[in-house]
């Protein structure tokens, strides 16, 4: 690049301490991240499989990350407002599911039908998860359309208290067993790994999932739409689209996906509690974020980076430092990643860059 | 006699949008100068481009014989340019007083123990602070109005409470964006001589945006005429009148020559 | 003493304070006599026709209310199965929330202790609680009735006075972990690994158990621990799998052990390894979580004599489903029974009645009894406390889970004595 | 515009039944949580009306009051009779339903005692009536709150909220009044508020919602005014010293967030930076007095106020080096970057790696309660009064900050960061400095908490402690000093008082804030300088 | 086609008057030209006739019947459709779904909508070789013509258009004006907002003069062209 040199010193003339501060720590922080891969790598300790274990957990808590990211991302995209109530929604949706495959369960369905009752399953997390989410449109939000920023984000707040007490008081404090599906237990060979076959339905069914979004935001009319009031909500409005219902639209379809979101953690962990929402809407939100909040495919990607993140990390860069107990880490090494990339990158990994013009 | 500004061949570049194509101008202390051009000529980005607001993809520029493309804002500010905006920007939910007060806070600040302790010194500084901010709130006609809300002040008031802002940071350059935006004729020429004032009481130079082109011609020693970026002519008002290019940038190129038998007409 | 006359010094005190004069510390409540009854701690004058007030102390709300709120209503079983009536007064239980944290014990014991009719508290559920709540409640003369808060230091010989009104129905860390390194020595095993939630409760297990198990010669090859909002530990499974060990030690609770136990069994190198937890996970809610992969996972217990067991727990479940909705949610609801249990035994011996219908606890007295709590036949097994005030028997067995249905879940069957 | 009249039943009717329909959704969604089942065993007047029927009475009075929007009397009752009394019909119609359909493997609290006790365990066709009439009579009472003259629906409402208040407030009550006299046996008995005092309690309530003082106060000079209010404030003060610990404990509480409000205040209220993270310097404030006083930590031994300072000192710090390279991330980014630091800390204490320092889990305990001039501050009043008076310092700085030129820089940088920097303020050092004094409030709220805990744990520095300092701010009102007050006072006093919700405490909580935030988005007690222009 | 009616309108921002009163008189299918200094209120006329803003005063009537009832989306399906100053095309979407949005509320078929986009294409020959591209990446005038394109796809019967000429090099300007005759000529009304004053009056039927929030001159487009009042808005 030629104009490297100019920038270089360009860049020089106006540095100032807080810039020389940040250098250092960007070489902090990849000085103990190379230091202990390095360090890592010296003293082998895990082999083919492991690795390849780390990697396909990884990938199934990223896939379930990126399906609640969704909808914190098409939400914010919108409307620049964060849902704290959206882990809560998932949470519902998993004991929508839950629930659906008990009662399928109790008259034989499960075992006779279970396509049908994965399919029913689904269409009830979908479908409550959904109604959820535009009750949170509606309580938390469309008061609030035009005001300052901070009441939706406590009320989204407060509706998640409600939500989870609600969910407790229902359905009862106890972990829910999620009924076991006979179908797809055992484990298939990938490549001479043993890999359980839930966790590729899993994967498979959020990639499939994610591709049925992005054709329903990049292909229908409504998803069209989407996008046009993301960008521009009064040009919107000049053709005619009603923002409201769009709005509305947007939740519902970031509803249905922490639906399956949360019919897929039961698959998996076989387990739920009213509590779970609170941790996973978090992580969720983070990787949102770490993604580029508003941008659908950065929520993919944040969502399965931090599964990632979280499942190697540990091994990867703090198994060579000789860190105890490394894995109590994972949530410090996530969230040090997404503090690190907001830094550095201040609007994520797809993130635009600061709006153009502005003045 | 040292120049006040001088900006050469300024550039800015928004993707593949050329704002503001190589601009150079120069002012003499106390003078007044004017940009005008039609919307979306670049004028407001060229104000950014002198601020650092957004600083400039190529060329230079000097204040007082220093550069200072590039430097960061409020280092820019400090070295003597102010700026009132557009679309007016006070900080709605403070007084008028307040307002002015941040300016002047800037130049002399105040430590920390100080404002905790509320030590004597401290409350000679707060004093003489407050002291100058109402002398500039008389100065610009809205003495009284000290204590109310800036959003809350009447749209001319505002203007006029963004200009004594401005003013607050002391400085040599005062670069105004649309002062009579939205006001009757009569306003206007209130505003029109309040600038002129305040060039003669507080010295400084004034570079202003306007769209009035009665505000611009009556106290503007020189003109600036931007189009797509390009400054395309600039003298003084009598010339930029009968400038032809401008007349078409203005009224539309297929009208120009309308425009000239219209001017020629009345001439 | 009237009421007007014990309360108009304090307030003389409190205005003192308040001008800025601090008067000399508060002490435990000072010897005093009310009826028929004298005690170095204060007496409880019930009046004939009103309520005995016992308190409860546990954690209800929160990630963690599966602890408290199942120890509560084992403890309201209790109650009702004496019609809620004791020593000829209704019985009001008046729990509170301790939220599993220092500065919530300390709220709800302060609060408790202002309600100076409280005889005697059910819980702490978390020994933070105890830490904030028990010096309270003590300083107030209130003997609490401990349902699952583990830590050694609360019955430790040398306790601070604050935590001497505390009686513990529930087994002791160091006894657990005792256990668990006598079975694991049995097994000759030599390479356990070991993994915490970060819980002050497992932390604290896992310590001791390795401090223990080294000491007797045993290699822990793995200490790990994980978040305690960890629902996927695969990859902290698959880092204890290098490690080949023959078990591994986590006490941890029911919903995070749920996890475990299924998904052990998905990671290849620990495909036979047994996992060994403890008490916590003993009941039904687990069954209900884990399902079928809770068969072979092991968890040191009460070692209980089939005959005070049985038929007893199936009638307090069947109460707890009538009364609650649902199945027990935690691992302490007979802990919360039995702690109930023992304070109306210990309130009714010490309980002296006047010729009104009066009746009259001594404080000290009641700490007293309920520490001389012996050969009580709980829900958990038959009670006997030691001197410090440990009553959750330090006769340990190993059990085994021998199926995943929680309708079968029947202690010495489902879970089965494996080792004792 | 006026209907044809044959279409005036007809609409009446539609009105009519579309309440009691969401009435019954309300009240079934009462029962389904579980609220009604807890709260249906316990009074609200002894032998009266118990809580339980008493929230769904509420409901009933609500609807009734939306009855009578935009109707006259003639409108509005016969809507607010059929409505209530259809509610009462259709609530017993569902429990009736519930037990056939039997859902409880699904819904826990859906327990026979339960939906009997809906019922007043009478037999369905007494039920149905009882429940109709309760319904109509709330209704009726909610469409005569709306159209009653002023004057009389104040004093209505007055004797409403006087009863409701003192059956769920009644043990405060009672150590309040236990000076005074025997109010046991004819005003409560141990099982609440009993009817004579409930009546008293609508008398009470009535008289002061009649404010028969209110033109005076009015009518007083200002200075006068100040000094009422002062003398209320000291009032307020003292109610530890003649009440109980437990009081003090909370109204502690109620301090000790208040401070961290200021200091979040300054961050969010002043300078516009939303912080999810701040636990994390309330944490480091809490372990420096522990690690510096406690016997246990063997690091200093320090006495508490020799420790206090570097609390601050270290949060503070913190703080700053936080501040440094977060605060170049703006608005929502910022909020999840510092959420991410308060998770960090808050792993990092807990962690093995870092035990041999602070204690992982066990915590660091036995920390020694401060001592001042040989006086030990044990109890919940002494250390209210410690916090007490570190709040009044706190609330001072804060105000002086506030109105000082550093004060209007940060409310320069929240309103326009652009224009504030084009004005020559250097936005990096203003940031930083708000962000490092809102940390050194965090460090001494932090190191206050650690000695009234004795004991540190990581428990207690959950992102749950951010969440909640925010909502304060919000709920009173960001950027006003006496919001953080109000706002504590309201989300952790009210709380703690009303700890009779136990379990759902949380979700009363829940519909609080979003009450608050929908009715009074600006908060309970907006910055003042609104209120001066309002004025 | 369809005829305008403004009677008095007021709009006010905050305590700004940024219309006071203005009255104007669009005839079915004929060009009106609105044309006036920046900050004369033209951009806000068209917002407060859209719905967009908020009257103070004042009534707009579509062909007689008084539309403040009607939410701004809806008046789309009247008919009333506006391409805004400054394009405000949706830039990360492609030219092809520009387009679709514009018959966002059309219930029409698949077939209908095509002959309409083949129309609209005819239009402007240049977005058909674009309209796999994200709009964003268009050239400026490219732009305005989407965004024309776009309002033609909700087949309007009165248009609003709002400084379409603005940032665009002569010869494009040129284009752009031809192609609002041409609109025009398809049996629509055009309501033309216009900095470009001299090229508005033009093709105008009629045309009124905006200043500070007031019509201070109406007539025909042919009338106004020469008037000293017309060069005194702009020049001063």
């Amino acid at each position: 690049m030629s104009g490297l040199l100019p920038r270089l010193q360009d860049g020089w003339r106006r540095a100032t301490w807080v810039d020389v501060f940040l250098v250092a720590l960007r070489l902090l922080v990849l000085g103990i991240v190379g230091y202990g891969f390095v360090a890592g790598l010296l003293h082998p300790r895990y082999g083919r499989d492991e690795w390849a274990s780390f990697l396909v957990f990884g990938l199934v808590i990223g896939a379930i990350y990126a399906l609640i990211a969704l909808g914190y991302t098409m939400v914010y995209g919108i409307l620049r407002m964060v849902n704290f109530a959206h882990g809560d929604v998932f949470m519902f949706g998993a004991y929508a599911a839950c629930f659906t495959l008990i009662a399928c369960n109790r008259n034989g369905l499960l075992a006779t039908q279970p396509a049908l009752s994965f399919a029913l399953a689904l269409l009830a997390c979908m479908l409550v998860a959904a109604g959820l989410a535009i009750l949170a449109e509606r309580i938390a939000y469309r008061p609030f359309r035009r005001g300052r920023a901070m009441a939706p984000l406590i009320s989204t707040l407060g509706l998640s208290f409600v939500l989870e007490y609600s969910a407790r008081g229902m359905f009862g404090a106890q972990n829910k067993a999620f009924p076991s599906f006979p179908a797809i237990d055992g484990a298939v060979l990938v490549f001479g790994l043993s890999i359980p076959r839930v966790q590729l339905i899993v994967m498979l069914a959020a990639v499939l999932t994610m591709l049925v979004l992005t054709l329903v935001v990049m292909r229908t009319r409504m998803g069209t739409a989407m996008r046009a009031v993301a960008e521009d909500q009064d040009a919107a409005i000049l053709m005619g689209i009603n923002v409201d219902r769009v709005i509305v639209f947007t939740f519902a379809l970031g509803g249905a996906l922490a639906g399956v979101a949360g019919l897929l953690y039961g698959l998996v962990f076989k387990q739920i509690s009213f509590f779970m929402g609170f941790f996973l809407g978090v992580k969720g939100f983070g990787a949102a974020v770490l993604g580029g909040i508003g941008n659908i495919p950065g929520a993919m990607l944040g969502g399965f980076s931090l599964g990632l993140v979280e499942s190697l990390g540990p091994a990867l860069f703090l198994e060579g430092i000789g860190v105890a107990a490394p894995y109590q880490l994972r949530d410090a090494i996530a969230y040090t990643m997404l503090v690190m990339v907001l830094i550095f990158r201040p609007r994520g990994l797809l993130g635009e860059r600061l709006a153009v013009k502005r003045a | 006699m040292t120049e006040l500004l001088r900006a050469a061949g300024v550039s800015k570049r928004f993707g593949g949008l050329l704002a503001v194509d190589r601009v150079s101008l120069a002012m003499a202390p106390g003078a007044i100068h004017a940009v005008i051009g039609p919307n979306g000529a670049g004028k407001t980005t060229l104000f950014n481009c002198l601020t650092s607001f957004t600083p400039p993809s190529a060329g230079e520029i000097w204040l007082q014989g220093a550069r200072i493309d590039g430097l960061r804002p409020d280092l820019v500010a400090a070295r003597g340019i102010a700026r009132t905006y557009q679309n007016i920007r006070l900080f709605p939910d403070l007084t008028a007083l307040e307002n002015i007060m941040v300016g002047l806070g800037v130049r002399r600040p105040e430590t920390l123990l100080g404002a905790l302790l509320a030590t004597p010194a401290h409350r000679a500084t707060v004093a003489a602070v407050e002291a100058r901010a109402r002398a500039l709130l008389l100065d610009l006609g809205l003495g009284g109005r000290g204590d109310r809300l800036a959003r809350h002040l009447s749209y001319g008031d505002q203007r006029r409470l963004e200009i004594a802002r401005a003013l607050s940071v002391q400085p040599v350059l005062l670069l105004l964006d649309e002062p009579a935006a939205g006001m009757n004729p009569v306003e206007s020429h209130a505003m029109m001589e309040l600038i002129a004032r305040i060039r003669d009481e507080h010295g400084v130079g004034i570079l202003l945006i306007e769209h009035q082109m009665r505000v611009v011609m009556g106290i503007s020693e020189q003109i600036h005429v931007l189009d797509h970026g390009v400054c395309i002519a600039a003298g003084t008002p009598a010339q930029i009148r009968a400038d032809p290019a401008v007349i078409a940038a203005y009224l539309g190129a297929r009208a120009a020559k309308h425009g000239m038998d219209a001017l020629e007409k009345r001439a | 003493m009237t009421i007007l006359s014990s309360v108009l010094p304090r307030r003389l005190t409190a205005l003192a304070l308040a001008a800025g004069l601090l008067a000399g510390p508060a002490g435990l409540a000072r010897a005093e006599t009310l009826g028929p009854v004298t005690d170095p701690v204060g007496v409880v004058r019930i009046p004939r026709g009103a309520p005995i007030l016992i308190g409860g102390l546990m954690v209800l709300s929160g990630p963690d209310l599966s602890l408290g709120l199942d120890a509560s209503r084992g403890a309201e079983i209790a109650f009702d199965d004496r019609r809620n009536v004791l020593v000829g007064h209704p019985i009001r239980y008046l729990p509170e929330d301790g939220q599993c944290s220092v500065e919530g014990g300390q709220t709800g014991a302060t609060r408790l202790a202002a309600n100076r009719q409280i005889v005697g508290v059910i819980g702490t559920a978390c020994s933070s609680e105890a830490r904030g709540g028990a010096p309270i409640l003590w300083n107030a003369g209130m003997p609490q009735a401990v349902t699952s808060a583990t830590a050694p230091a609360l019955t430790a010989p040398d306790r601070p006075v604050g935590l001497q009104g505390t009686v513990r129905f529930v087994y002791n860390d160091i006894n657990a972990a005792a256990a668990a390194v006598r079975y694991a020595q049995a097994q000759t095993f030599t390479r356990v690994a070991t993994l915490h939630d970060g819980s002050l409760y497992a932390e604290q297990l896992v310590r001791a158990f390795e401090a223990q198990f080294k000491a007797a010669g045993g290699t822990i090859v793995a200490a790990e621990a994980v978040a305690a909002s960890d629902s996927d530990l695969r990859p902290v499974l698959t880092r204890i799998g290098t490690a080949k060990p023959e078990l591994i030690f986590a006490p941890i609770f029911v919903g995070a052990t749920a996890y475990l136990v299924r998904q052990a069994k998905e990671i290849g190198s620990l495909a036979g390894t047994p996992v060994l937890g403890t008490d916590a996970v003993m009941a039904p809610a687990f069954l209900e979580a884990a399902g079928d992969a809770a068969i072979g996972y092991r968890m040191t217990g009460i070692n209980n004599d089939p005959a005070v067991l049985g038929q007893r727990y199936v009638d307090f479940r069947a109460k707890y489903l009538a009364k609650f909705g649902e199945n027990p949610i935690g691992g302490f609801h007979g802990n919360g029974y039995d702690a109930a249990l023992a304070m109306m035994l210990a309130i009714e011996r010490v309980a002296v009645k006047d010729a009104e219908g009066n009746t009259y606890i001594g404080r000290a007295a009641l700490r007293d009894a309920l520490m001389r709590t012996a050969g009580l036949d709980g829900i958990t097994g038959r009670l006997s406390c030691d001197p410090h005030g440990d009553c959750g028997a330090s006769r340990f067995a190993v059990f085994e889970y021998t199926s995943g249905d929680p309708g079968s879940f029947q202690e010495g069957k489902n879970p089965r004595r494996v080792f004792q | 515009m006026t209907l044809p009249a044959r279409l005036e039943p007809l609409a009446l009717a539609r009105d009519a039944t579309r309440l009691a329909l969401a009435v019954t959704g309300a009240c079934a969604g009462l029962v389904l949580v579980g609220l009604f089942g807890q709260f249906s065993n316990r009074w609200l007047v002894v032998g009266l009306l118990d809580i339980g029927h008493a929230l769904m009475l509420a409901i009933a009075l609500r609807a009734g009051m939306v009855a009578a929007r935009g109707q006259s009397w003639a409108g509005a009752v016969p809507r607010a009779l059929l409505c209530g009394a259809l509610a009462g019909v259709l609530v017993v119609l569902l429990v009736m339903a519930a037990r056939v359909a039997n859902l409880r493997w699904m819904l826990v609290s859906l327990t026979p005692v339960t939906l009997n006790r809906v019922g007043y365990m009478l037999p369905e066709q007494q039920a149905m009536l009882l429940l109709a009439a309760g319904g109509a009579a709330a209704a009726l009472l909610g469409t005569a709150l709306v159209l009653l003259p002023p004057k009389a629906r104040r004093l209505l409402m007055g004797a409403l909220l006087g009863v409701v208040l003192a059956g769920l407030l009644r043990e405060l009550i009672r150590s309040l009044l236990s000076g005074l006299g025997e109010i046991d046996g004819w005003a409560f008995s141990y099982d609440g508020l009993l009817p004579a005092g409930a009546m008293a309690a609508a008398g009470i309530g009535a008289l002061a919602a009649a404010r028969p003082g209110a033109r005076h106060f009015a009518a007083l000079p200002s200075r006068a005014r100040l000094a009422l209010q002062l003398l209320c404030l000291a009032l307020l003060l003292l109610l530890p010293a003649v009440t109980n610990d437990f009081v003090a404990q909370v109204m502690m509480l109620v301090c000790l967030y208040t401070l961290m409000g200021l200091g979040l205040n300054v961050e969010l209220g002043l300078a516009g930076l939303v912080d999810l993270g701040f636990v994390a310097f309330f944490a480091v404030g809490a372990y420096t007095v522990a690690l510096l006083t406690a016997e246990t930590a063997g690091v200093a031994h320090l006495g508490f106020f020799a420790a206090l300072p570097f609390s601050v000192l270290f949060a503070a710090l913190a703080g700053f080096l936080f501040g440094l390279p977060v605060l170049r991330v703006r608005g929502d980014y910022l909020a999840i970057a510092t959420l991410g630091l308060g998770e960090v800390i808050r792993v990092l204490v807990l962690s093995d790696m870092l035990k041999p320092l602070l204690g992982g889990a066990q915590g660091i305990v036995d920390i020694p309660k401060p001592a001042l001039f040989g006086v030990i501050l044990g109890s919940p009043t002494r250390l209210f009064y410690l916090t007490a008076a570190f709040a009044a310092l706190a609330g001072y700085c804060a105000w002086r900050l506030q109105h000082s030129g550093i004060g209007r820089r940060w409310l320069a940088v929240r309103e326009d960061e652009d224009v504030a920097q084009a004005l020559g303020i250097n936005l990096v050092q203003v940031k930083l400095m708000a962000y490092t004094i809102g940390a050194a409030f965090a460090g001494l709220a932090g190191g206050l908490f650690a000695a009234m805990a004795g004991s540190v744990f990581p428990q207690s520095f959950q992102l749950l402690v951010s969440v909640n300092v925010l909502a304060v701010l919000v709920v009173g009102g960001i950027g006003s000093l006496p919001g953080v007050v109000v706002g504590a006072a309201a989300l952790i006093g009210a709380p703690e008082v009303l700890r009779d919700l136990g379990e759902h405490r949380y979700l009363i909580y829940g519909l609080v804030i979003i009450a608050i935030v929908r009715f009074k988005p600006e908060g309970l007690s907006p910055a003042a300088i609104r209120q001066r222009e309002v004025a | 086609m369809s005829s305008l009616q403004v009677e008095e309108l007021c709009v006010a921002y905050g305590k700004i008057q940024a219309l006071r009163g203005i009255s104007l008189q669009v005839p079915s299918g004929r060009i009106c030209a609105l044309v006036g200094a920046n900050g004369a209120g033209k951009t806000t006329a068209l917002n407060a006739i859209c719905g967009l803003r908020p009257l103070v005063g004042g009534r707009v009537l579509l062909d007689g019947r008084d539309i403040a009832a009607v939410p701004p989306h809806d008046r789309v399906t009247l008919g009333l459709v506006q391409v805004p100053e400054g394009r405000r095309i949706f830039g990360r979407l492609t030219v092809a779904e520009n387009l679709a949005m514009g018959a966002f509320r059309r219930r029409a078929m698949r077939s209908e909508l095509q002959a309409d986009l083949d129309e609209v294409l005819t239009l402007f020959p240049r977005l058909r070789e674009r309209m796999a591209q994200l709009s964003g990446t268009l050239s400026g005038g490219e732009q305005q013509m989407l965004a024309m394109g776009r309002a033609m796809m909700a087949k309007p019967s009165l248009l609003l258009l709002d400084e379409p000429s603005m940032g665009l090099a002569p010869r494009l300007v040129d284009q752009i004006f031809e192609t609002v005759t041409a609109i025009n000529r398809l049996g629509v009304t055009v309501l033309l907002v216009e900095q470009n004053a001299f090229m508005a009056l033009e093709i105008a039927e009629t045309a009124y003069v905006l200043q500070s929030g007031e019509v201070v001159l109406s007539g025909t487009g042919a009338a106004l062209i020469d008037s000293e009042a017309v060069q005194e808005a702009y020049l001063g």
